[in-house]
């Protein structure tokens, strides 16, 4: 359970609803245009201590096989995982 | 009326480039009149944010944001998308701060990072792009922006922001 | 249905719990306090079964109650003067979240100078916060309001909230005969609250965000579009009310003795029933005179009061308030509806009742009598003095 | 009094219940929120007033919580959740949290007289405020809990005066003096404190209140990764602690064998960075007089 | 004076350092905060000699600056929005207790929902709250209303509180020149502030008390009055400010072209800007179309207005606000004026820029275009549709 | 810290500052304003919100008060007395007391953030409360100052809910949780303990708090003559206390060498005559339970 | 210094005046007739001791050469002197 | 329309009084109005005060307050003062509780607080004066009057109070 993205975007009067109450979790953009630089996981140095999951403020790191990975639509690149990370699986690679 | 266009991320000083183009228009004489504005919104730091400067001989009634640019600068490359390009009048110009080149002419190059490293010590391109700008459009010379610089920035950045402004200026005119 | 002898407060009391919110929260201030007190005692005597929220501040009570009509409960709140001015934020909020909260207001006027008196500058001083606005005349028709308040509020076309507003001391306080329907009556008028306006945790919803320029306009004309609908929404309660209680409501103006008169006094509230009294009187000595009263400021009457005015030769909106620097609301109010429908008879504007200063039989009919001679501009009752400029 | 285990890493639910929102990179307030909420469940309520984590969730139609959640007015968080509580207790639910997440201002100034009044009905709810020390979705304002010392935009740091020169309001102690079932400090720089501390409310009956506090990036002028490291660092120079209230008394959470440097934790940040050493050692001294009150009065 | 950059927000901040205030309390709102942010780095810096006081919400910033009014202070405040209607039953408590304090107000939306952005709902909501309103246009009418505001508030014969609105954003965020006059020239013009309405040591009273259904038309009818003479104070005060800055402003309105014109815009704020641009192109192409710039609320200029339009064949007013359930508010203002003047001239309603939406030339050049056939109603900007009853 | 010598019936002025006014016969409120403003002089501004003392002392022309004095809105005591502080403090005068008289309910619920506030920002002057235990302005409604039990307009007593349910809110310490410089309760009953802290409160730069309590003879339900023997009694059963807060340390002023009957004290009062064995018993003990607290913390 | 009693009962338009603030201490009514009861002091049992003076609540008992005296003008009759009087030299009177 | 004026001070029940009187009258039949309400203000226990009761066949529209009255009633005699006559109608009476006797016949005189002490042991005449107005006015029956009170009033007192209103009306018809 999850926000996740939707296709349809209400903008003309008619979808958009009658009080201020909409469906939970509806999401209509990324913020991957935010980044300058990306975390990358080197999975072979991951130990799973799943700290950097805990800490990440987006909330975008998940457990992939007792390992985990990055949702990069959200991640904004403020760097806190690969500062928590204690065994430095975790590197800042530039966008550009 | 002349509309630039101004496309950052929040904290690179796309704002503050805006207002000192601005001020550096319309002080000069009675005769200019200028109106520069961030767009509003509640974005953060990181998120894309533009700002917008209107350059007239008589006063300017309209302050809505500006939908055509005569010149758009981006403070950031990654910014720049192939929509960009939709933002502009007929004849108007993309300056944009990156390492690469484009093939379109339509858009202006500017390393503004190496100069910035070189100049300012930091990787503000604000003022680099402010003095491309000047050099690019001819709308307002070096020395309004530098008066603009010195009325509106922190006494400790003058020098070195003038310095980059002139340097980047020059860049264009031995260009040219 | 049985009779009482009941005050309004009461009276509105007795509507409240015969329409079974699920959460009441207020704050007390004369000359509300009686309700609320009411309320309180029907709660500890289990003859209601509801929350009762002793809240700080009528800020709190009002944003209480909009979590609990958040979460989809029937809520009930009441206020005054101050009380009303200090929870202003949350009126606009209630009525842009389209919270329909029922919140009675017992007309007072406001500080400075401090007054606990009735007089409607409160309530009209915010007319423009997205509430439908009521007026009663007398207790029946404030327990009355109780029940149709409801109905008309949560109705899915409507989905505002309600003020109904009884003038202080006058009304609030002063006892007259009431009836008082039973429960079965009433639970077959009022249907139990149901929305989608609301945090369901079966269908979990994110309410009361931001909307900015692209959408905002949007919402706003939807609001403004579920006040409109509440005229429809009013004459359809009313004549349900009337099948089931035995009393029928007029929408949003009563007409009194006013289709052939050719002087008319525009009022709301319980004023009215000395104005019905002088117009009985004055019909006998053959004066051809009216009254109308406005039952609902929000959705305004334009049309109905244009109407009801137009073959008049004057008119006088007489109110118990003033927007300094202008005239009385009302006034401005009735103004555009007559400008708009083009209806050109005059009308003059009676500032009266300030500060609970009495309204006499005598000056309602000067009034008459003086919309023969001078119908323009605003005048001061209890002042003497003509401001029309 | 808690019952159940404590939550961790590895135990915490899956869900994510806020995500997708605009909060500045390295936002520590998002983060309390966020792992506040996977503590609580899917069946919480959050009320959050006007401030940046409403600001930065709740843009129509990009809605970020995917549990229920509304707005409250800014002074109205407290109430709005007693109004939550009560009216969905009134029909019959039972099984769910309500939960209020307010910032310093929403907290300890426009929001405390609802707090308050809350608090004295012991109403069935848990108020988390995420300290961030200022107005932070107006620009950086001081609030009742910024800081001495502290550069904000209305107590700006020049010749004459060198930012905030009152003191930050005790929440934690004003709440406690109302007797309140349970009360706990935090920081987002210990999150598994604070993960069973929200834990440990959940399980209470009557009003909670939690104070974690949740660096900004943006109003303390640091590196948008540092959030955690300064979150940590607040702790360790004991310039804040970690303590909980309940059954009328105090306890201290955890006690730094000796303090983190203060001066480095101040000079790393922009809004301290014009302090002089004489401010300096004003903080360090009120901290030692706070420590002797704790080590006097905190089990 | 000397030119200078500015932003609406930073102009208002440089006019009240010229004011020389005593006291500034405030709280921070978004759009309002730079100006408050400026006027405490003037404090700071010992630029300006004044008590800053950081309050805790709205509310107290009100009460404070009525605090140092009732001993005599000059004071100053500033808010917006959700912090105007937090501090609403504060308004009508300085107005009621004739305390002189400015205030300005950075127009923004209302809540709910949520949104930051420029309209005018707050303000206008609150326009029976016994406050002069002023509307200014760009930000050197802003820097000159701080000013302006002082001498008219604290006239003798006036003795009322003053909230000057500058739009959110497009005028508070907005950076233009402005000339800023020099402290001599301000010192010139504004006289140091003194009044019998406090507290004195020496001479001790009573202050801010009741006063029962006996006295209490008195008193507000003479706060009425004392909104009334303000029309007066402003044109007088104008006149001096004209002697001493150079700048001539035009009192409650300002009418742009509108002498001989068919057809006229009716609207206030900075949108003015745009539709004198509009109306000098229009004037280009041999359109008859003006502009009349409601520049004072309150006072409302019923004549003026009433004179301004009466030759046209029709007009419109446009503005950023919306009383659901009926209409705009100017709008009903303006018809009242009509309608007691008799001027029969067909007036038509647009309710644009709510949240922040922009308002663009083309739709202004569609309203003056739909001024020759259609005019009448309320219209939505940006839905498109048309509410005539 | 108070230098000055207290102040007596002999020595206390002789000048009447609150005269004429409408409070009921035997009102404790009124006394309690009366005595404040006779200690402090006529130097004095008397800020007054919304409740009883300034209903019936400020009737339009009837006046009562001969110093400065005015009204604030309900909520607006302590910011309107900032105002009023700053105000003449920016026009260079500087011998004057800024005083406060506000409720219970005026204090504790809708005046509290103010106060708050004003304590945060350590503004110089003196906020009292007198406390009375409910909203006797609007006819005896239940604050968050009612005690257990009581019957108030809003906390009826009949079978099922016997008055109030919620303890009274503890002002005295959540203002001392603020580390106010001065804070102190009293009683009515003993005037000479209450003179000398206005005195002292007089003499204290910053902010001050005091709270005394001020039986209602109509809304407590006791003869108009009872008045000052039942503030006495208050404290004599242990129900109230005597107390200061100054330089962060809590003391106590005065204990009862052994506690006054608490039903005797229950019971003449209408108010409370419902209570049943039970009830009492709760009071009891949570007076013990208090008292263990102030035993084992207040000097 | 104290509220006295005027004979100028402001009414008219002209006489109120312009904002809310009035000269303090303006006294127009009496409270007399509130009493039921009237408090006597026998000044021969009077010690001086200036406790029914302190715990008045109208403030209406004065200083009278060492003894005390009543302004029944403003006295309620609550009956608080009376007992407050350790020295029995306080009665109540009943008023009619 | 009957008038009816009541005066006491704070706590004698002198609205209660009022309101009786209005719901027994009106209660009665279909065609009985009345209105009753206290006198509205800040004053408090002990002041003096009035209330008023208006009865008539028809709905009341007047909400004033009544000038002149067909009755005014006292609680307590040190209210009564030479004015009080001029609260009258022509033909209107005052009915006051004392143990005075008075030689103006418009004034009659009641000693309830002898029969309050006898009847209700305690000083509460206010049933008693309602007793006294129904025999002298016959504009409403002690059988009204005692439905009113079980209506209106705590049940624990209604035995005493009709008791005291029969009593009081026993004294006025024995003396007619
Ligand atoms: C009554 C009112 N006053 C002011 C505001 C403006 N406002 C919105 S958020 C905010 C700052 C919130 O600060 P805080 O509570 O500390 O949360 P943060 O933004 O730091 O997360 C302010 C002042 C408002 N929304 N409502
Ligand atoms: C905003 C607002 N809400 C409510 C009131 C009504 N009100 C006036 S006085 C009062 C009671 C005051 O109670 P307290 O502060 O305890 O003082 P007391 O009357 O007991 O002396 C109330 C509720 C008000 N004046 N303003
Ligand atoms: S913190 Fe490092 S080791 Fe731990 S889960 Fe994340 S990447 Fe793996
Ligand atoms: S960089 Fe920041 S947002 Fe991205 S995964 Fe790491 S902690 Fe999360
Ligand atoms: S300003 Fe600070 S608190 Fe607000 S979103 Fe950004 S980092 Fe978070
Ligand atoms: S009600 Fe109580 S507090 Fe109020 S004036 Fe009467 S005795 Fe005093
Ligand atoms: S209390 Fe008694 S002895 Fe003392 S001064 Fe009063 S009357 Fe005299
Ligand atoms: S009876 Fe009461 S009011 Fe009169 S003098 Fe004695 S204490 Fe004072
Ligand atoms: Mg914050
Ligand atoms: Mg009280």
């Amino acid at each position: 359970m999850k926000p996740y993205l939707r296709d349809f975007v209400p903008q003309n009067l008619e979808d958009i609803p009658e009080a201020t109450a909409y469906e939970a979790g509806y999401l209509v953009t990324k913020n991957a245009g935010w980044r300058n630089v990306r975390p990358v996981i080197d999975n072979t140095k991951c130990v799973g201590c799943l700290q950097c999951y805990l800490y990440c403020p987006d909330g975008v790191i998940f457990q992939d096989d007792n390992k985990v990975d990055v949702d990069y639509n959200f991640c904004k690149g403020c760097g806190i995982c690969q500062k928590i990370c204690k065994v430095g699986a975790i590197r800042m690679e530039a966008e550009k | 009326m002349k509309e630039i266009l101004w496309h950052g991320r929040g904290g690179q000083g796309a704002f503050t480039a805006a207002k000192l183009l601005g001020a550096a228009f319309a002080l000069r004489d009675d005769k200019s009149f200028a109106l520069a504005f961030p767009s509003f919104g509640p974005e953060r730091r990181g998120a894309p944010i533009r700002a917008f400067t209107k350059l007239d001989n008589k006063p300017i009634g309209n302050r809505s944001e500006i939908e055509k640019a005569d010149y758009s600068i981006f403070l950031d490359d990654t910014l720049l998308v192939s929509s960009s390009l939709d933002e502009l009048k007929g004849n108007g110009k993309i300056i944009v701060n990156t390492k690469q080149s484009f093939d379109d002419e339509r858009i202006i190059a500017v390393d503004a990072d190496s100069l910035a490293e070189k100049v300012l010590k930091r990787p503000i391109t604000n003022t680099i792009l402010l003095g491309a700008f000047s050099a690019v459009s001819g709308e307002v010379e070096i020395s309004d922006i530098e008066n603009a610089i010195k009325l509106y920035m922190p006494q400790k950045l003058h020098a070195k922001n003038i310095e980059a402004v002139e340097q980047a200026s020059r860049l264009f005119k031995e260009v040219k | 249905m049985s009779k009482h002898f009941l005050s309004g407060n009461d009276a509105f009391a007795y509507g409240i719990r015969l329409a079974r919110p699920k959460v009441i929260s207020a704050y007390p201030i004369t000359p509300q306090t009686i309700v609320v007190e009411r309320l309180s005692e029907m709660v500890e005597d289990k003859s209601l079964d509801s929350q009762f929220i002793h809240v700080e501040s009528e800020h709190s009570a009002m944003s209480c109650a909009m979590g609990a009509s958040s979460v989809g409960a029937r809520t009930f709140t009441a206020t005054s003067s101050q009380g009303l001015l200090y929870m202003a934020e949350c009126l606009t909020y209630a009525s842009g979240g389209r919270f329909p909260i029922v919140m009675m207001n017992a007309n007072r006027s406001t500080a400075l100078p401090w007054n606990i008196y009735g007089d409607q500058r409160d309530s009209l001083s915010l007319l423009d916060s997205g509430w439908i606005q009521a007026y009663a005349e007398n207790a029946q028709e404030a327990l009355d309001l109780a029940l149709l308040s409801y109905y008309v509020a949560e109705h899915k076309e409507v989905q505002t909230p309600f003020m109904a507003n009884l003038d202080g001391f006058v009304l609030t306080h002063t006892y007259e005969v009431v009836d008082v329907p039973t429960q079965e009556q009433a639970d077959e008028f009022l249907p139990p609250y149901e929305t989608d306006n609301k945090m369901d945790l079966q269908n979990p919803r994110n309410l009361a965000f931001s909307a900015g320029p692209a959408t905002n306009t949007a919402f706003k004309y939807k609001e403004h579009n579920g006040l409109l609908n509440a005229k429809k929404i009013i004459s359809e309660a009313e004549t349900r009310f009337n099948e089931i209680f035995g009393r029928q409501y007029t929408g949003l103006i009563e007409k009194y003795k006013s289709d052939d008169a050719d002087y008319i006094i525009i009022t709301l509230g319980s004023i009215s029933g000395l104005v019905k009294q002088t117009v009985d009187e004055l019909r006998e000595q053959g004066e051809k005179v009216g009254l109308v009263r406005i039952r609902y400021m929000r959705p305004f009457p334009n049309e109905e009061i244009s109407q009801a005015v137009q073959n008049a030769k004057a008119a006088a909106v007489l109110e118990k308030d003033i927007s300094f620097g202008n005239e009385g609301t009302v006034y401005t109010n009735v103004n555009s509806a007559l400008k708009k429908f083009g209806v050109e008879v005059p009308v003059s504007n009676y500032i009266g009742g300030l500060g609970g200063r009495n309204i006499s039989e005598v000056e309602i009919k000067t009034i008459f009598s003086s919309l023969k001679t001078n119908p323009s501009g605003v005048n001061f009752l209890g002042i003497g003095v003509n401001d029309s400029e | 009094m808690t019952v159940s285990k404590p939550v961790t890493a590895k135990t915490i639910s899956k869900d994510e219940f806020f995500y997708g929102h605009k909060a500045c990179a390295g936002c520590g307030g998002s983060l309390a929120v966020r792992i506040a909420l996977k503590v609580l469940g899917k069946n919480t309520v959050a009320v959050l007033p006007a401030g940046c984590m409403s600001a930065v969730g709740f843009n129509f139609p990009q809605l970020c919580f995917s549990n229920n959640a509304i707005i409250s007015t800014f002074a109205g968080t407290a109430s709005m959740l007693t109004g939550v509580e009560a009216g969905l207790r009134a029909q019959g639910i039972t099984d769910f949290n309500a939960v209020g997440f307010a910032g310093d201002g929403g907290t300890a100034d426009i929001g405390l007289q609802a707090l308050s009044g809350a608090i004295d009905r012991n109403d069935d709810i848990i108020y988390i405020c995420y300290d961030n020390e200022a107005y932070m979705n107006t620009g950086i304002q001081k609030s009742s809990l910024t800081p001495f010392g502290a550069r904000t935009t209305t107590t700006p740091a020049g010749q004459n005066i060198h930012g905030n020169i009152r003191p930050k309001k005790n929440m934690f102690e004003i709440v406690a003096a109302h007797g309140i079932p349970y009360a706990a400090t935090a920081s987002i720089g210990y999150i598994n404190d604070f993960m069973q501390k929200v834990q440990k409310a959940s399980e209470i009956r009557g009003t909670k209140y939690i104070h974690v506090i949740a660096p900004c990036p943006t109003g303390w002028g640091i590196d948008t990764s540092e959030t955690v490291e300064i979150a940590k660092e607040v702790v360790d120079t004991g310039l804040w602690y970690l303590a909980e209230y309940e059954n009328g008394e105090f306890k201290l959470n955890h006690r730094p064998k000796e303090f983190a440097s203060v001066e480095h934790y101040l000079t790393r940040q922009s809004r301290f960075r014009h302090l002089t050493d004489e401010d300096i050692e004003i903080i360090k001294t009120s901290r030692d007089k706070k420590w002797e009150y704790i080590n006097k009065n905190f089990g």
